[in-house]
């Protein structure tokens, strides 16, 4: 004993403190995720890029608790890092813990806003504005009058995109069904990972009569997304545009749209505050206004509906300009 | 004094016996075999004469079956040399073994209970007739040839131990064995089993086959042997000619002393009764919804210092009663009483903290815990009383010490009280138990087979133990398919056949062949010397219908 | 002969003949009652869903992988082998399958997915026969071994690849699915008509012949072949015997070793196949953590089917159907489950109250006015308790069935040669 | 006999460090072959637990996973085989955070409240797959993997903030509320951090197992039942009633699993309370033979790997060389208990061999025994 872990490295990068490195501590899943880590690495690579901050990564191993969390944003604070990220919710204990004992470290949080302190950047999103909009789009877009939400696991973050997308949809048609599922209970969060079970319940929804579905599943939603696809009706992916992502290609012309949460700008915004020497703090919410939420366009067929385009336009404007408040609990 | 032949082996194993007689089938010189701590067969040889029996004998660890096990290629030999037919062999597996005309058939039963008798026969030789219809064909063929009655689709699982043992004698004739070994085969036979199997001994034999044949009990031995072998702690110490030799002598030959029997003819039946069984019943209800009575209306009173005597063919209801008595299973109705209080209802542990000594049949599911310490087994079914706890605190050091105790009181041979059960031979496990029950002071011993497999010597200490605490007022319930120490122990004798206690004897003048005749349910009622059995043979079809 | 005669009048209750044998018309007809009572339970509640097409062929397609594994552990197990390695041979079946499936096309990807597994299995061979190494603590090694290896070694094959990543594979070709052309249609429109029972049927026979994948009807073809082997050659009567008393075997110069060997690799590459299947067909890509336990629901399903291919393949139906039932209708489905639930047990009621059992009678009206209550006043299940459909369908089934199950005696012991007592 | 003993532990002290040193050879192997650089991971790791907060989170990890060993282990001394500690340390840390959070009592009686509720939860789930076992017969390996997926959707329902959970403002967490200070459990404070003080109870708990076992008629019962289920009957031990105990017992202590955690450290149960340690409690207690002394030492063994590799990724390597690590031990030291026990044998045998060539006697054993 007698050594902390980063005692060895935390003097040299301390002396060096201003040789600026940004840190992000990654959920479980971890980096290559293809969803919300990942979103959080762009974000890092991104600031790398652009404004030659080194990057330093942490990945939670399994079954941890928060005293692993908080060993980790320890030491990547100690070792000089600034901003340190902690990528979800989870981490919320252990940068409150942390946070006390770094004030000159801005940490950042992404979707939660429980845990405050002038050093703390709670970085958080309107997914359920987003979903509102996919809601909208998927109710022009339906023909049979029902709808499909496929949710990963049943936690209250998902939950916000349900109760977005239902909104949308009934504000658009009241007469409308939405159909929604979960793939997993909460703590078994393999309900992200299991395209499988994506697929069977795409298959299940679509023998349902739904022709849209909109699945906020992580990686599972890929399962989904090819379900729908193959039996000729509209996916909507989530997170970021999934019209572009590579492992979708083959299902590209089926994805009507995507709703896109800007977690690398959030990220990258964070690092640049504090290279700028005026680092966040307190919420950073990103709604529709800032484009932190949106939903994507990049497919042809999408941009050519023209009905539907200018309903999700109505519709941001409204949520923009508050006539619209979108619930975010089911 | 009358002569019989007996000579230390030469070194060399040459033939002592006849020199005009056929070539030998087997031959084994010089042959030595280590385990961890013992050594098991130390330059033993031995010369096999084709187409005869020939007895292998010895007492409980002496070297017979790992000998045997050598013959057979389950072992392989540290030296010495096999020689079959004449021929220098070495078998490096049983299939060799089998290869050459070779069968066995194994001390414990090497059946696999799950398989059909058919496809414990083909196992191993599918070859020969393949595993189908022309197996069993094959089959029933021998089976008939033999007279061995085997139903080549029935598991093996539902088999009684005579069938089972008819099995593997099919096994063996199966593949066409001309030699062949059989390690204690009588040991769980009644005695018209163990005729019919002598009698396809003789057949066996008549045809040119070779048999090997090891047994603990000696009258056998002389019945149908035409050599015999005797091996003490690992080594051959002479031959004995069958047509002049004595048991006794034979025992003297084994272990170097007196053959004991069984008898006991001092009474010490006192007239307090100490176990009271009235009307006890048990059904039990197959799977397919045939309800049959297991036990029906148990009646019987046991009283201090004496010892009743249950004869029967096993699987009539014997299990079940023992099971009854211990608490093991909850019969349908009747009362135990034990030393005036109504056990009936009692668990198990009550009853054994009540005085009821447990020799099982089969001690090592029932006696032993086989991986377990000497001393540890000590307290098996005895862990509440003394020395081995105080106030639910188990006492270690009073246990070992007592376990040194019941080692030397019972002559238990072991290195010590710190290897496991499993590594004593079956005789010594045996009087450990003895010594375990005994420790108790029980008021009421009951003894299953209590010297099933266990030789000579260590016999007469357990039914020495026994007498003894006979003396001082046991009651004891002694089931055995041994009917010489069945008659010769016992001061009532009952027969119990289809879970009813039919027939009743004195052990004073019945013989054992008119003891097994009442067991096939041939005879009821008061069993006389002087009765022919088979008059009393009528009216036991009623209750056998729903067969 | 005289012994014959003894042991023919011996009176114990003779256990042979007792055990009701399973036999085929048995089988169908509890198929038959089965169906018809979810007919009726469909009709009632008006989840059309339960029967249809899409649930029947998406129930198969998630009991194949579990069926796979489990058939996995009934080769092991049959051969003395206790096999709690599957999970980890089927996730080195889902690694290998995705690694070479992208690279060289799915049927590549199914042989290599074996070859994984296979290896998983030589491992647990060798640990466990040739060290006599307790088989569970093998078992959980292979998994923990599994899981690192493929974790680790994606860093260096997936990440690089194009649109995959450290956790996950790029996307491979599918294999080849057949629909039956105008009979699968037919049976569509038939179970549209929701019909009692004929509609049911329809729907049953539809999801077996739609959309089936080739790899699918491999692995449904596995379960009689393993019968057939197991059951009908030599080479499987030498198998199973090991498992079921090994000293028997070798006294009779069957190499146990040699069979424990290939019984525990075969039992790896069929997990290896169902890791494959769970790549390629279910999902198209190789994910991390994508098998999530169906190795150890395939060792329950298993033990669940009384370590018979039948009963197994039956297991694994059972918790497919109940997979799909919540992954598809949810809460309506799971739903009229309780309305099913509520009338076995009034079906096991009445049984109780045949075989004079009050007390049991007792606690199974009880249960099944509760159900019958939760039914009526309430239109949907949490989901919550949806998820959890699968699990406790499984442990009533598992505790109302009378339990008669029978492992091979030497299962899970060690063996070593020359040492038989 | 004394230079015997002397050879006995000669041979147990060179089964683990033949175990160690292979498994780590293997590991080198593993990576210098996939052309990584076999010797610095390991160095890093090393390193690693040199350190003092590392060392304080391995010993709290310790000895969370030495209390999920201990429910294992349970089990395992009768031959039950409870794969449900996951599912049942999970509903009871639930279930007690829950109660701890709900009441208000001074301190010591506010943590043994919820130490109770814990272990009656534990119980009560294990108990229903006793109750299965003992009355239907049903395998409790099966019956316990479907309890620990059943407990995993009670937890998500009973969490929803319309039942017990709370939803803390502003957050995307459920929680059951926090526990008052009073229920906090007095942590021992160490440069490098707080050791639970649950940790202690843990580790004595390990006394309190042996004992019992070893030295109770309850434990003899259970170890009889263990050795030989129909030995066990025989001497009057009731199966049924055993199988209910040992898994009450087993499912107790399988509750205690959560409490270092949340007792020292969370304070409440929430979506990332860990998942996952039954399992690793299988290994640990499989690993330690079910003896209280060697799952101490695999729990450290198993605790180190975990928390020294967690450091890999952020030096470039990747952290999953420690699961490969883990694999390979458990291997290793099972084969090499098995190696060192055949030579062990091997080794007698000759000397059996020896000592007749020498020429003496076979000894007649009963006199060594008095003696
Ligand atoms: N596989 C083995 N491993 C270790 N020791 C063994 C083994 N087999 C036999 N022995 C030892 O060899 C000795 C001889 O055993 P064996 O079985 O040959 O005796 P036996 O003459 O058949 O006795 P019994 O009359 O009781 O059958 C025993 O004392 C036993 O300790
Ligand atoms: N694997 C083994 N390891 C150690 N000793 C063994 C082993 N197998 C057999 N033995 C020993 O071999 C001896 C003889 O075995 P065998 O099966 O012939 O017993 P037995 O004395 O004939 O018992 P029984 O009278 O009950 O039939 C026993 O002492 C037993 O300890
Ligand atoms: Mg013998
Ligand atoms: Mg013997």
């Amino acid at each position: 004993g007698g050594k902390k872990s980063s005692d060895s490295t935390a003097s040299s990068s301390e002396s060096a403190g201003s040789s600026k490195s940004a840190a992000i501590a990654y959920d479980i899943g971890g980096r290559g995720d293809q969803s919300f880590n990942d979103a959080a690495f762009a974000g890092l690579e991104k600031a790398e890029k652009d404004l030659k901050v080194k990057g330093a990564e942490a990945e939670p191993t399994e079954g941890e608790s928060e005293a692993d969390k908080v060993q980790r944003l320890t030491e990547l604070a100690r070792k000089g890092n600034n901003p340190v990220i902690g990528v979800g919710f989870a981490y919320a204990p252990a940068i409150k813990k942390v946070a006390e004992k770094f004030p000159k470290t801005t940490f950042g949080l992404i979707d939660d806003t429980s845990v405050t302190a002038p050093n703390i950047a709670n970085l958080v999103f309107n997914e359920e504005q987003g979903s509102y909009l996919a809601g909208v789009a998927a109710a022009k877009a339906s023909k049979t009058g029902t709808v499909g939400f496929i949710g990963g696991v049943e936690v209250p973050l998902i939950k916000k995109f349900e109760a977005g997308f239902t909104q949308g949809v009934k504000d658009t048609n009241p007469n409308a069904k939405v159909l929604s599922a979960y793939l997993t209970q909460p703590p078994d969060f393999s309900g992200f990972a299991k395209p499988d079970l994506g697929k069977a319940t795409a298959k299940g929804q679509l023998d349902s009569g739904a022709d849209v579905i909109y699945s906020a599943a992580g990686l599972a939603g890929s399962g989904a997304i090819e379900a729908t696809a193959n039996a000729g009706k509209w996916a909507i992916g989530v997170d970021s545009d999934q019209y572009n992502q590579a492992g979708l290609s083959k299902y590209k012309d089926k994805i009507l749209t995507s709703v896109t949460k800007d977690v690398p700008d959030a990220v990258y915004n964070l690092i640049k505050s504090v290279e700028d020497g005026k680092p966040q703090t307190g919420e950073i919410r990103y709604g529709l206004d800032k484009n932190g939420v949106g939903l994507a366009d990049s497919n042809p067929a999408y941009k050519s509906m023209a009905e539907i385009t200018a309903a999700v336009e109505k519709a941001k404007a409204d949520i923009i300009a508050k006539k619209i408040t979108v619930k975010t609990a089911p | 004094m009358p002569t019989w032949h007996f000579q230390l082996l030469p070194r060399q194993g040459e033939c002592v016996i006849n020199a005009s007689s056929p070539p030998l089938a087997v031959e084994l010189n010089g042959i030595t075999k280590r385990f961890p701590g013992v050594v098991a067969n130390k330059d033993i040889a031995i010369s096999v004469r084709k187409g005869t029996v020939h007895a292998l004998i010895g007492e409980n660890g002496a070297g017979k079956s790992t000998l045997m096990k050598i013959l057979y290629g389950m072992q392989k030999p540290d030296e010495g040399t096999i020689a079959v037919d004449g021929e220098q062999v070495s078998f490096s597996s049983p299939a060799d073994a089998i290869a050459r005309g070779i069968g066995m058939v194994h001390q414990h039963f090497m059946l696999a209970d799950n398989l059909t008798v058919l496809e414990n026969v083909v196992l191993g030789g599918e070859k020969l007739y393949g595993i189908g219809s022309k197996a069993r064909k094959k089959i029933l063929e021998i089976s008939d040839a033999y007279g061995l009655g085997v139903r080549p689709d029935a598991l093996v699982e539902d088999l009684g131990v005579a069938d089972r043992q008819r099995v593997e004698i099919l096994k063996v004739l199966y593949r066409g064995a001309r030699t062949l070994i059989l390690d204690e085969p009588t040991a769980v036979l009644v005695p018209q089993e163990v005729d019919a199997l002598f009698d396809n001994l003789r057949e066996l034999k008549a045809e040119g086959l070779t048999v090997i044949f090891i047994s603990h009990k000696l009258g056998e031995v002389l019945k149908v042997a035409d050599d015999i072998t005797v091996i003490r702690r690992g080594t051959t110490v002479g031959t004995a000619d069958p047509k002049t030799a004595t048991t006794k002598q034979l025992a003297e030959l084994m272990v170097g002393s007196e053959l004991p029997t069984p008898e006991t003819r001092e009474s010490t039946v006192t007239d307090v009764a100490m176990l009271k069984v009235q009307d006890l019943r048990l059904a039990a209800t197959d799977p397919d919804g045939v309800v049959r009575e297991v036990l029906a209306g148990i009646d019987f009173t046991i009283h201090k210092g004496e010892v009743l005597g249950i004869a029967g063919v096993e699987g009539n209801g014997q299990t079940e009663l023992i099971e009854a008595l211990m608490g093991m299973s909850l019969p349908d109705g009747g009362v135990i009483t034990l030393d005036g209080k109504d056990i009936s209802t009692a668990p198990t542990r009550k009853r054994r903290e009540g005085g009821i000594g447990y020799i099982p049949e089969d001690r090592h599911r029932h006696a032993l815990l086989l991986e377990s310490p000497l001393w540890e087994n000590r307290i098996l079914g005895h862990v509440t009383e003394a020395p081995n706890s105080k106030r639910g605190i188990l006492d270690p050091k009073a246990a070992r010490k007592d376990t040194e105790r019941i080692v030397r009181e019972y002559d238990v041979r072991t290195p010590g009280i710190e290897v496991t059960a499993a590594s004593l031979s079956g005789g010594n496990q045996q009087k450990l138990i003895v010594g375990r029950e005994m420790s108790h002071s029980p008021k009421f011993l009951i003894a299953a087979h209590p010297t099933r497999g266990v030789d000579v010597g260590a016999q007469a200490q357990i039914w020495d133990a026994i007498r003894e605490a006979r003396r001082e007022g046991l009651a004891v319930l002694l089931i055995s398919a041994d009917l010489d120490e069945l008659i010769g122990l016992s001061d009532t004798l009952r027969v119990i056949y289809r879970g009813r206690l039919v027939a009743d004897a004195d052990p004073a003048t019945i013989t054992p062949e008119e003891l097994g005749t009442a067991m096939t349910g041939a005879a009821r009622g008061h069993l006389d010397a002087t009765d022919n059995p088979s008059a009393a043979a009528d009216g036991d079809t009623t209750e056998d219908e729903a067969r | 002969m005289s012994t014959s005669t003894v042991s023919a009048t011996s009176a114990a209750p003779k256990k042979d003949g007792g055990r009701r044998k399973v036999t085929l018309p048995w089988i169908l007809l509890m198929i038959a009652g089965g169906l018809a009572l979810i007919s009726l339970v469909r009709v009632i509640s008006g989840a059309d869903d339960l029967t249809s097409v899409g649930q029947v062929s998406g129930a198969l397609q998630l009991a194949v992988p579990i069926g796979l594994a489990g058939l996995g552990g009934l080769w092991a197990e049959r051969a003395g082998v206790v096999n709690i390695g599957l999970e980890g041979m089927m996730i080195l079946g889902t690694w290998f399958g995705a690694w070479a499936g992208y690279q060289w096309g799915p049927w590549t990807g199914v042989l290599m997915g074996i070859v994984g597994g296979a290896l998983g299995g030589l491992l647990h061979a060798i640990i466990t026969v040739t060290f006599n190494v307790n088989h569970i603590v093998s078992g959980v090694a292979v998994n923990i071994l599994a899981v690192g290896f493929t974790q680790y070694l994606s860093n260096f094959t997936f990440d690089k690849a194009p649109g995959g990543s450290s956790k996950q594979s790029p996307r491979i070709d599918p294999i080849t699915e057949i629909t039956i052309p105008g009979v699968s249609d037919w049976l569509a429109t038939l179970q549209g008509k929701h019909w009692f029972l004929i509609s049911d049927l329809a729907g049953v026979l539809g999801g077996l012949v739609t959309n089936l994948s080739l790899l699918t009807v491999v692995a449904v073809l596995l379960v009689p072949a393993t019968w057939w082997v197991l059951w009908r050659t030599s080479f499987g009567l030498r198998l199973r015997s090991c498992g079921e008393n090994p000293v028997a075997a070798e006294s009779l110069g069957v190499n146990v070793y040699k069979y424990k060997y290939i019984a525990v690799v075969v039992s790896g590459a069929m997990a290896g196949l169902g890791g494959a299947f769970l790549a390629i067909v279910s999902t198209g890509i190789y994910q991390e953590g994508q098998t999530g336990g169906r190795g150890y629901i395939g060792l329950a399903a298993m033990i669940f089917g009384n370590w018979m291919p039948g009963g197994m393949a039956l297991g694994s139906g059972l918790f497919g159907f109940t997979y799909s039932l919540r992954l598809r209708g949810g809460s309506e489905n799971v739903h009229a489950m309780l309305l099913l639930l509520a009338i076995l047990l009034v079906v096991v009621l009445v049984w109780q109250l045949y075989k004079k059992k009050y007390v049991q009678g007792a606690i199974a009206a009880a249960c099944a006015g509760g159900l019958f209550l939760w039914y009526t006043l309430t239109d949907s299940v949490p989901s919550q308790f949806v998820d959890a459909a699968p699990y406790v369908t499984t442990l009533l089934v598992l505790a109302l069935s009378a339990q008669r199950l029978r492992m091979p005696k030497a299962d899970g012991l060690p063996y070593r040669k020359g040492q038989g007592k | 006999m004394k230079k015997f003993d002397k050879d006995r532990l000669l041979l147990a002290a060179a089964g683990p460090t033949l175990a160690l040193i292979s498994a780590f050879v293997l590991t080198m192997i593993v990576l210098a072959a996939s052309g990584v650089d076999p010797i610095d991971p390991l160095r890093i790791m090393i390193d690693q637990a040199g350190y003092e907060d590392v060392q304080v989170l391995i010993v709290n990890q310790a000895g969370i996973y030495f209390l999920a060993a201990l429910a294992v282990a349970i089990g395992f001394r009768m031959n039950l085989f409870n794969i449900g500690v996951d599912g049942q340390y999970r509903l009871a840390a639930m279930i007690s955070a829950v109660v701890g959070a709900k009441v208000a009592l001074t301190g010591p009686l506010h943590i043994l409240l919820i130490v109770l509720v814990a272990m009656a939860t534990g119980a009560f789930w294990a108990g229903i797959a006793g109750i299965l076992k003992a009355r239907r017969g049903v395998s409790e390996v099966v019956s316990t993997i479907m309890l620990n997926a059943i407990a995993t959707s009670v937890i998500a329902w009973l969490l929803l903030p319309k039942n017990l959970g709370v939803q803390p403002a502003g957050s995307n967490d459920l929680t059951t509320g926090d526990i008052p200070e009073s229920g906090w459990f007095p942590a021992l404070s160490l440069p490098g951090g707080d050791i639970y003080g649950f940790t202690f109870v843990a580790f004595a708990l390990g006394v309190v197992y042996w004992f019992v076992l070893n030295r109770t008629r309850f434990g003899f019962d259970l170890r009889a039942s263990g050795a030989s289920e129909s030995a066990a009957q025989a001497s009057g031990v009731e199966p049924k009633k055993m199988i209910m105990t040992a898994m009450l017992i087993s499912g107790a202590v399988a509750g205690l699993t959560g409490m270092p955690l949340l007792l020292g450290e969370s304070h409440t149960y929430n979506l990332s309370f860990p998942l996952g340690i039954g399992f690793t409690g299988i290994t640990v207690a499989l690993l330690g033979r079910n003896n209280p002394v060697g799952i101490f030492f695999s729990a450290f063994l198993l605790a180190f790997i975990d928390k020294s590799s967690a450091g890999l990724d952020q030096n470039g390597y990747a952290k999953e060389i420690g699961t490969i690590m883990q694999g390979l031990i458990v291997i290793a030291v099972v084969v090499s208990y098995e190696l060192v026990r055949r030579y062990g044998i091997r080794r007698q045998q000759q000397k059996v061999g020896e000592e007749l060539a020498a020429g003496h006697a076979l000894k007649t054993d009963n006199k060594e025994v008095a003696a």
